[in-house]
């Protein structure tokens, strides 16, 4: 495939381009066909960024409920509003796109407007002025240069923080249940994410699940509304 | 041209930077009203005749620039060496906030589907954009500055195509109120 | 009007000095005579207008200057922009440069988070700080005046309060470090 994954690029550019390829338009019947080269292709991504690889997923997840959706197509109206949304902000960011694709040409034909350049004389005029701020005292300044060193520090440290994040791999997840299974012929979901630390986990969990659903080496079967989903081996 | 215009005119062209219209309406002493009415023939005047300066209007603020025909001699007699090359995501980012702003970092963020913030940084860092917090909500809301618009050759940020529809679309609306929150 | 005149306004507009006619030429790559008819023209131009902005010729150069009927408003205007207390923003930006100069824009812009061209340009507009260009990279770096540092009533930035602990702290090296390149 060679569509390029930019660093900063995003998940919603990844799914544009996806549909261009297949000339297909916004909607949901595309989106639903689009779901599994979307993951597929996530698969392929190296990301050591936690937080970007999430963004990645959150769109994941929703394409996984359109497809949901074409296959189950009793889903709440909840749902339908959901998609509905999805659509619709797909359909601005792509509006935006060919926006500044335009401002990018505008930018390219170099049609620069320039200031004056800042020339002191040529507004104070010859004469030498010096205007200091009358109530500024050297202890004020100690004070604000402290005050600033202490707001710069803080920050460094939660950068630092964020690079220890656990990161959680679809691939990981996918053993995990696989493994669970060897000892038993089905196991509940809530077992799965009982150790789940955070909701990105069990989101994760989730796409896991419905993976293995799609390479059919499990089946699901859920015995009410919100009860819990049972998972077996095929 | 009345004593007004000519002042402003004056105003911009020895202060060199952008000044904001209640700005200049304190140095002449004039009504706020008054001012606005003056620069916007100001700027009309300017546009209509092929000038080589022109006036750009952003925000409440005017400034006085070189026309956007002669960059190219201008650039080469103050030695510039301003591509207008930017990355893909950041000319994302700017356009959105060019038809939008004053747009607040979640908003860019669910339009884009990504975190924003080292692309803001950067940007606010090269003067393109930049941040105001709202007292309210001490939410920082973005704007392009009258340097990006003076990349763009325009006089007005509202010349950019589809400006009106793209700058009012309401399904942008929509997405933005009934977006998740941890999106 | 035609291009020429165009490119000679765009250049006594960006020009803070007196340009000659020969000059001109060179920048615009057209005749001399060609450019002195233009000139003759433009003069002309902004002699029949009530302009807050005139040319005025001495000899064989051209330069764009403010209307002299409009002196009082740009006294006012310099006022203005010089007196009073200093912001928050522009108090932080005199503290680095006091405690870190000689030290670059780019760094002082990286500290801050955002582009700092405008308030650099009010301190030096006030005699608080100068800007000195490094021969080498082209790169301009700002230290404060010896007006300044006698108005605190010291000899030396280095009797500053505290001065070797906070100009040796290391934080502001590791945001320097830290900082992303350009996008």
């Amino acid at each position: 495939m060679i569509i390029q994954l930019d660093k900063f690029q995003g998940p919603l550019s990844l799914l544009l381009q996806l549909i261009e390829k297949e000339e297909m338009d916004i909607a949901e019947v595309s989106l639903a066909k689009i779901a599994d080269q979307y993951i597929a292709y996530l698969k392929t991504v190296e990301c050591n960024n936690p937080e970007e690889m999430a963004d990645f997923l959150v769109v994941a997840a929703k394409l996984l409920l359109i497809k949901a959706k074409a296959l189950l197509p009793f889903l709440q109206p909840e749902e339908e509003e959901e998609i509905e949304e999805f659509e619709q902000q797909l359909r601005m960011y792509q509006e935006f796109l060919e926006a500044s694709k335009k401002i990018q040409a505008m930018l390219s034909e170099h049609r620069f407007m320039f200031a004056r350049p800042f020339n002191r004389k040529a507004i104070v005029g010859i004469g030498k002025q010096f205007s200091p701020p009358k109530l500024l005292t050297k202890d004020a300044l100690g004070s604000v240069f402290s005050e600033l060193l202490t707001r710069l520090r803080p920050a460094q440290e939660l950068l630092r923080e964020e690079t220890l994040e656990r990161k959680i791999h679809i691939e990981e997840r996918i053993l995990a249940i696989q493994n669970s299974l060897i000892k038993q012929a089905s196991i509940g979901f809530n077992k799965i994410v009982a150790e789940a630390q955070n909701n990105t986990e069990i989101i994760v969990s989730f796409l896991a699940l419905l993976e293995l659903v799609r390479m059919r080496e499990v089946t699901v079967g859920q015995g009410e509304l919100f009860g819990e989903i049972e998972i077996s081996r095929v | 041209m009345n004593t007004l215009s000519s002042q402003i005119e004056s105003l911009l062209f020895v202060s060199a930077k952008a000044l904001s219209l209640k700005n200049i309406a304190e140095v002449v002493k004039a009504p706020l009203e008054e001012v606005e009415y003056a620069a916007e023939e100001l700027v009309e005047r300017y546009k209509g005749a092929v000038s080589g300066v022109q006036i750009i209007r952003h925000a409440q603020s005017l400034q006085m620039v070189s026309a956007p025909e002669n960059a190219k001699v201008i650039q080469e007699f103050i030695k510039d060496e301003t591509t207008g090359e930017l990355s893909r995501p950041s000319l994302e980012t700017l356009t959105i906030i060019a038809y939008r702003g004053p747009i607040a970092k979640l908003d860019i963020d669910r339009i884009r589907g990504v975190n924003c913030s080292l692309i803001l940084r950067n940007l606010m860092l090269r003067g393109l954009i930049e941040g105001k917090v709202k007292k309210e909500t001490q939410e920082t809301y973005y704007s392009v500055t009258i340097d990006f618009i003076r990349f763009l050759g325009l006089n007005d940020v509202a010349e950019l195509p589809d400006y009106d529809r793209l700058h009012q679309d309401d399904t942008i609306d929509r997405v933005l109120a009934g977006a998740e929150p941890n999106l």
